[in-house]
């Protein structure tokens, strides 16, 4: 799972989310205001996709990120 | 004890660690009648990257208010630990928090290693005490400021919600330095 | 993970310096965004800011860029706008880099309505220097110079920058951002003075001192005090004091300043060389 | 929250500049924040109004300089705080004070420069921005503390000075001595001695505003007690309204030149360490003389007749001092967070008596007694 | 020929230095004669002003007066109310020294609503520098500095004052008089933030430059240009740009800076002094 | 009008600066009116448009001095002028220019201060502001003509300096020499030296916008050219990224003071009068310096071994010159139109090697030749 | 009909009229906008009263004299 | 001729001295192909006070600018006669405008009377001539500049509109100064 530049990347068929751990502040902000509640906080606060199946490639969690830590892919 | 004692307490931003210089340089300069100056390293590295607060305790009044070398030093981070530990005295001594800090440096030091993050969320529910636990720790290692001074200066230093958890933590610091000081003699 | 931002940012600089959540990151993302909409060449793109954590903004992108000195980042704009009226040029200033000091170069710019387009990242208060309050801290709030809350009234930057003489006038927020985008990027094409103010959060200065413990909870607070302008047109006026509007609030057209320059160089040229 | 009521503090050098202000009794502070002042104004924004002062934030530090001016014409002791960009802003109206005689107090707690520079590291970069930094001829008072305790007393010199003389006194601090926290013991307020400004004794029609008494210094008439004037910061006659006569305005320039110095005895102020029988001198001020302080230990140890001079009062600066130091030792080092400022004034003052070396560290670090040391060894070794 | 006049004047500075017909002198004609409509201590006066040639005006009055630094009369001011808010300060700008450099200040003072009257008299140039165009010369116009006409647009000081927080907002002509001392009088009397913009004549700067020979001729011209504010709205969008609107624009009452700390004081009085 | 295209023409001062800024290549000027500088501004907004350049009046000398910085950036050659209320307002960004190393001319037309002064009267008060008017530690070019001739080719020397060092170039005048009306030759344009900034050879992506060359000085790509990069007011790296590494902020600042202090050799002009057999020596600049001239003759007349140094570079100041002159001479007197400020540069540099005297007159007055010739006999007579 | 202060002094029954010389400056405000054209020039362009009994005292001429060298007194 | 001839024109501001100053520099400098330097008194005073050009003409360079001794006085108004005697060289020349100047001061210099500004109204019908008449007097009484160049400079400096009268002005006052040279000789 991990790239270089420490990139977690989480994906099914139609999307793939990708978390830049590096960068990630652990702010919350993906996490609490992803209208599906595809994410979860682990241990350090960063997001984890919990329910990847229900995303709907809003891109929210990625337009709302101040540290460009995470984006979502595909589908389209 | 020594004439000069020198203190660094590092770390990253928000452990807390200016809070901590003030409180063991209130403790120090006011409550056990020393003298006493606390400074910080005030950066952009304050938010986010290394922090530090130095203190310097002496029973004659202090000219050069920084440190130049450590007789004690605080680590929280590897970071901090890598930087500050090469100011740290010979005869000095190294306490790391060793849930943050992995890679132990090798020096002539005396080196303590606790897991005091890990201890502070474990046993009190919030890291947010890490800071008061190290000062318990240091002060029980070495009678730097004593407790009854660095009781009261925790006292005035604190909201007065957090009284009691900080209570909890500087007693607790100092049990565990306590252990060890057996420890060590037996 | 490759996103257009990508295309736009200096890597090297990154993680960035704001606190976690700070909303100056989510504006510099719809900046991007908007400017990577319109294919604007980076080269001629000079992005110039003041002093301030949003100030900051400048260091993190790929365009010519420069952060200047507190409340300034405007008149250093309009001297490049001056010589090279080819570059589009983009000016970031905080609350009180462009409402406290800066407060006179915002007027002028607009009365001049040159070409230049202003963002202000207002997160309510001085955030660099610590959480004092500034000129749009809204009235009651608390700043560490505001120990027993704020007394001054705040301005309303809509209001001010339409009386000056802008052009292109608009607010947003940092939770509302494709709105958000969409109005920098008005704002970018707009010919004249553009300006977009934007409602972001300051978590550590300004939502610790204000009863909002996470950025979490300060992005919630800026949701519910936002009103389109619509909705703000049917409250009272004790709660239209409390919101913040968001919309588009002037678009007109007229001839920008190095336009208007332009013909006066044509009548100098005409007239001849004289003493 | 201190319900020790003790009168010994654990302060901070920007704390303890607060505190000084309002027992010399400054009421009014008008700012505008910047790193690593802005304590200054959170201090006085919560203690202010508790003893019916005021306190407000300005726009900038232009107007903030302006507040001060107009609150101290209308009665209050008046005190603002910045930093080096805050500072070369409110130059102007600096001038503007010093040509109308106002008393007010300007703190720069100085960083690194130039302009935006290292906003959150030590300096000593201002030292002559402080003596010339406005246009026009003019002199100035400017005092740098080098602890917390000093912080404190100096404020209220600083306060004073600019009562007795009227006119505006700089408190230069650097970043070291704004944020350090030191214990301090702060005077009861019975102990301070207190300088007020000289009224007029004359009725209003008899007054004129800008005549000086035997001491060179006109009494101030606070606006709203019944004298009614003019103040201008046009060169102006002793009614205070504009002249364009040549005698008047000689007269004008060289009385509010004058009047601080001829009175450099009474605002110098200086502390010698070991310099009784020192062959080489140091001279530094602010956080700097703490290095040095410990250096001069060092150098006693290893036998070598180091001595120092601190400077508490950096302008006017103590020519005559430096002139006999220089007169009795071969080399004075002036350690400096700067490229070397106030040593030119050292070396100028020397007149060729003795060697002046400067030792200069402006990477954002304060200088530490070791390097000062080898500085002295090094030169010993020439 | 004792007037009032002469209870309020410093005779030894006649005859002033302004030029002949230079609307300084009927300015300051109308605030004497509303000051003394109101019966003032001139004890409890302070005027303050800027640089420039109105800015002399303080010179020329009796009261606790200040000429300070060009731009920065409002500060100054601010200071002295804080300090002694007993004191009615009235504060006297050139066009260029409120709008130009002294446009932050103004807008400020509004903002914070302080009890203060700002008396701007407008001639629409730089006066005292020879005639440079200033931020209200209007459009088109010439200076020594707009040799080939003005391009800038000008600012409306009653909507730049007004968006930015003002308690009363007028506008009178040296020309219309009588409403001139008028306007002044409430503008004293309002408590908080009054402003009163003032159409003047500066026949050596302005009017030699702009085809106007005499004084005269631009004393008819500011007659010819004036119209009320409900003359005004029948005009052609055209007609309206040309004009100056005369009148007044706000009164509304508001608690001022220094009532509004006061509560302040109160508040942290009661609080008690904590370290 | 000039119908007779003669390049002799009778030119102000302040005319003299506008041809000479044009000839040497200056496109933009920013700027707010102030006496004794309108002129320049007036000048400029005619002449710019003819000729392809932009002229704008900005709301302040902050924002003029901004815009001055802005258009250099973007590749014009840039120029703003005032006086000294002005010149202090300018400080802050003055030192921006200096730390992001943009070439720019600032002309400070000197009148009477401090504050506002003497508006229409010569001062040369503002000489030690324009060496430390700004905070940090920091360099200055300052070049102060005495002839309308010498505005017009030390204006072009200004800029090319300002070009070849990348930093703000200071122009002194004096209300005198901004008024005074004399005869130039304007050289043709292409008899005029020119220099331009040195662009960089590299392809943008190994560009290093802050990364010296050999001479100390990094080459500068315009905003708009292809090279992006990033200036800013914090001490930065060779990239021009902000930087809080000891060593970057030192090289940083010592290369930017280094730049000028080790280029005297060419930065330094200054003009002998009758010094080779001297015994006395004035030393002066400006309008005075027209004065000292007339004096040295008038001595010489009686008899006296008078002679002059006219320094045209006032900043970085030739203390090696001063120097040799000190060891040669029994004194040295410094008229002034200020309080003595280039007087005390001249005490430092002469290392008590002959006798130092200040000459100073500050009523607003032109100093005469017959003062400074009764100054000479005064002293000789001590 | 000098005073000191070089005022002059013109009236009838109902107005006086008076013009302080050192202060005028000969501007002719007060000539051109007299609605009952009661002033005229003298030969330095200041003021004298060709019609004082045309005189209605509105004091117009002596509000709008930028430099009080004008008044109208007498009459109410 | 003299080495240095330092002129002094002196009025009241609005009388356009600066002007005449220019032109006679001009006149001097550009025309004659001397050295000429032009300077005036800038102050509070030009607004209705007191005025003073200065003009140094010399064969050689020039080094002070300012009058020292007037060799030639302009006196326009009583005020700027008064003020500006004092600096008048005793063999030097001044010309009054006796119109104005009612107290001719008791000076050993040369002192002619002429009523310049009466003259220009009458003969003229504009007082904005006065100061160019006086030119016109000043150079027929001295050839401080050569009438060729003093046209010269006129031409160049006054607008279009108003070359004509000022020429004629110019001429008129050549025409006194030469009456008087012939009264004089005769
Ligand atoms: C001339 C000057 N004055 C003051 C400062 C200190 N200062 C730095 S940033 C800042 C204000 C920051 O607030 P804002 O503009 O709202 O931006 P934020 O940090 O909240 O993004 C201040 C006062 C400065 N750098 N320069
Ligand atoms: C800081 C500063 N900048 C510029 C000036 C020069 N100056 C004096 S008055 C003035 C403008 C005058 O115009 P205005 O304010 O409209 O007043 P007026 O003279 O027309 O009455 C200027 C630019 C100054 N004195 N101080
Ligand atoms: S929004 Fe960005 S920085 Fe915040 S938690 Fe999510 S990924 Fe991390
Ligand atoms: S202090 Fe506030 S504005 Fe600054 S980085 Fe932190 S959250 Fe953002
Ligand atoms: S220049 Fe204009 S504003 Fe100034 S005094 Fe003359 S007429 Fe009045
Ligand atoms: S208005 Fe006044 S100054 Fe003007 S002409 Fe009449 S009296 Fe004289």
């Amino acid at each position: 799972m991990k790239e270089n530049k420490l990139i977690e990347i989480y994906q099914n068929d139609s999307v793939k989310i990708s978390v830049r751990k590096e960068w990630c502040k652990a702010c919350g902000i993906c996490i609490e205001f992803c209208p599906k509640d595809v994410l979860a906080a682990d241990e350090q606060g960063k997001p984890i996709p919990i329910n990847i199946n229900e995303c709907i490639k809003c891109s929210l969690c990625e337009l709302r990120c101040p540290d460009f830590a995470i984006t979502v892919e595909g589908g389209e | 004890m020594k004439e000069r004692i020198e203190i660094c307490l590092s770390g990253a931003g928000g452990q807390g660690l200016i809070l901590a210089g003030i409180i063991l340089a209130e403790a120090a300069g006011i409550y056990d009648g020393k003298e006493a100056v606390q400074t910080q390293s005030y950066g952009p590295e304050a938010r986010g990257g290394a922090s530090r607060s130095e203190v310097v305790i002496s029973n004659d009044s202090i000219d050069y208010p920084k440190v130049i070398k450590s007789d004690i030093l605080l680590a929280l981070t590897q970071t901090a630990c890598d930087k500050y530990v090469k100011k740290l005295s010979k005869d000095g001594i190294l306490v790391v928090d060793s849930s943050m800090v992995k890679e132990i440096p090798s020096v002539p030091a005396k080196i303590y290693q606790f897991p005091i993050t890990k201890i502070a969320q474990e046993k009190l529910g919030t890291k947010l005490v890490t800071n008061i636990i190290s000062l318990g720790i240091i002060t029980g290692l070495t009678k730097v400021v004593s407790m009854e001074a660095l009781k009261k200066a925790v006292y005035n230093r604190v909201p007065s919600k957090a009284k009691e958890v900080n209570e909890k933590a500087l007693l607790l610091g100092f049990d565990i330095a306590k252990d060890m000081k057996l420890k060590e003699e037996s | 993970m490759k996103t257009v931002i990508n295309n736009y940012i200096r890597e090297e600089m990154f993680p960035n310096i704001w606190c976690p959540g700070c909303g100056n990151g989510i504006v510099l993302g719809a900046i991007i965004r908007a400017i990577d909409d319109l294919k604007w060449d980076k080269n001629k793109i000079a992005m110039i800011s003041g002093i301030g954590c949003s100030s900051r903004i400048t260091g993190y992108v790929d365009f010519c860029t420069m952060n200047t000195t507190h409340g300034r980042a405007l008149p250093f704009a309009t001297g490049i706008k001056m010589a090279n009226p080819n570059m589009k040029v983009v000016v970031v200033m905080g609350d009180g880099d462009c409402s406290a000091i800066g407060g006179n170069h915002f007027i002028h710019a607009a009365r001049r309505n040159i070409d230049l387009t202003a963002i202000i990242i207002n997160n309510m208060i001085y955030g660099m220097t610590g959480g004092q309050y500034s000129p749009l801290t809204p009235t009651k709030k608390f700043g560490t110079t505001a120990p027993y809350g704020n007394i001054d009234q705040s301005f309303d930057l809509v209001k001010l920058a339409k009386a000056a003489g802008a052009s292109y006038v608009a607010r947003g927020t940092v939770y509302h951002v494709r709105q958000l985008t969409s109005l920098i990027k008005k704002a970018l094409n707009k010919k004249g003075f553009s300006v977009v103010e934007i409602i972001s959060d300051c978590p550590i200065s300004y939502g610790k001192m204000n009863k909002m413990r996470t950025v979490v909870d300060m992005l919630k607070w800026i949701k519910d005090m936002s009103v389109s302008k619509k909705a703000w047109e049917d409250l009272s006026p004790e709660e239209k004091k409390e919101k913040f509007v968001i919309g588009e609030f002037l678009d007109i057209d007229r001839p920008d300043y190095t336009e208007l320059y332009s013909k006066v160089m044509e009548e100098a040229q005409k007239m001849g060389v004289s003493r | 929250m201190n319900k020790l009521k003790r009168n010994v503090e654990l302060l901070q050098g920007n704390e303890a500049c607060v505190k000084g202000a309002i027992l010399s009794g400054v009421r009014f502070f008008a700012g505008y924040p910047i790193t690593p002042s802005s304590e200054i104004a959170e201090g006085m924004a919560r203690l202010l109004p508790q003893i019916g002062g005021k306190f407000v934030q300005m726009e900038d530090e232009i107007a903030s300089i302006a507040a001060v001016i107009g609150a101290s014409i209308a009665g209050f002791k008046s005190l603002t705080a910045t930093s080096g960009p805050g500072f070369s802003l409110k130059q102007e109206n600096l001038g503007f004070a010093i040509i109308s005689e106002i008393p007010c107090v300007i703190v720069n707690a100085q960083r690194g420069g130039p302009s935006t520079g290292l906003p959150t590291k030590p300096s000593q970069g201002d030292m002559m921005q402080a003596r010339w930094g406005t246009h026009g001829d003019h002199s100035i008072i400017a005092l740098a503390p080098s602890t917390v305790n000093e912080v404190l007393t100096l404020t209220i010199k600083a306060v004073n000075f600019s009562e007795k003389y009227r006119t505006p006194v700089i408190l230069l601090l650097d970043e070291v001595i704004a944020h350090m926290r030191e214990k301090v013991e702060i005077p009861a307020p019975e102990e301070v001695e207190v300088i007020n400004r000289k009224k007029p004794t004359v009725p209003p029609e008899e007054y004129f505003p800008f005549k000086p008494d035997q001491n060179g210094i006109p009494p101030m008439a606070n606006f709203g007690e019944g004298y009614r004037y003019h103040i201008t910061g046009l060169i102006h006659n002793q009614k205070g309204l504009p002249t364009s006569n040549p005698q008047e305005i000689d007269s004008f320039i060289r009385r509010i030149n004058n009047k601080i110095q001829e009175n450099v005895k009474d605002i110098i102020i200086y502390e010698k360490y070991f310099l009784d029988d020192a062959k080489i001198a140091l001279i530094a001020c602010g956080s700097v003389a703490r290095a040095a302080e410990r250096t001069v230990k060092l150098a006693r140890e290893e036998g070598l007749k180091v001595g120092l001079l601190k400077l508490l009062t950096i302008w006017p600066f103590p020519s005559e001092e430096v002139n006999r130091l220089a007169q009795q030792v071969d080399l004075i080092i002036v350690p400096e967070m700067n490229l070397g400022q106030m040593v030119l004034e050292v070396e100028r003052a020397s007149r060729g008596n003795c060697e002046v070396v400067s030792y200069s560290r402006v990477d954002g670090e304060l200088i530490n007694p070791i390097e000062i040391l080898g500085k002295i060894q090094e030169e010993i070794k020439k």
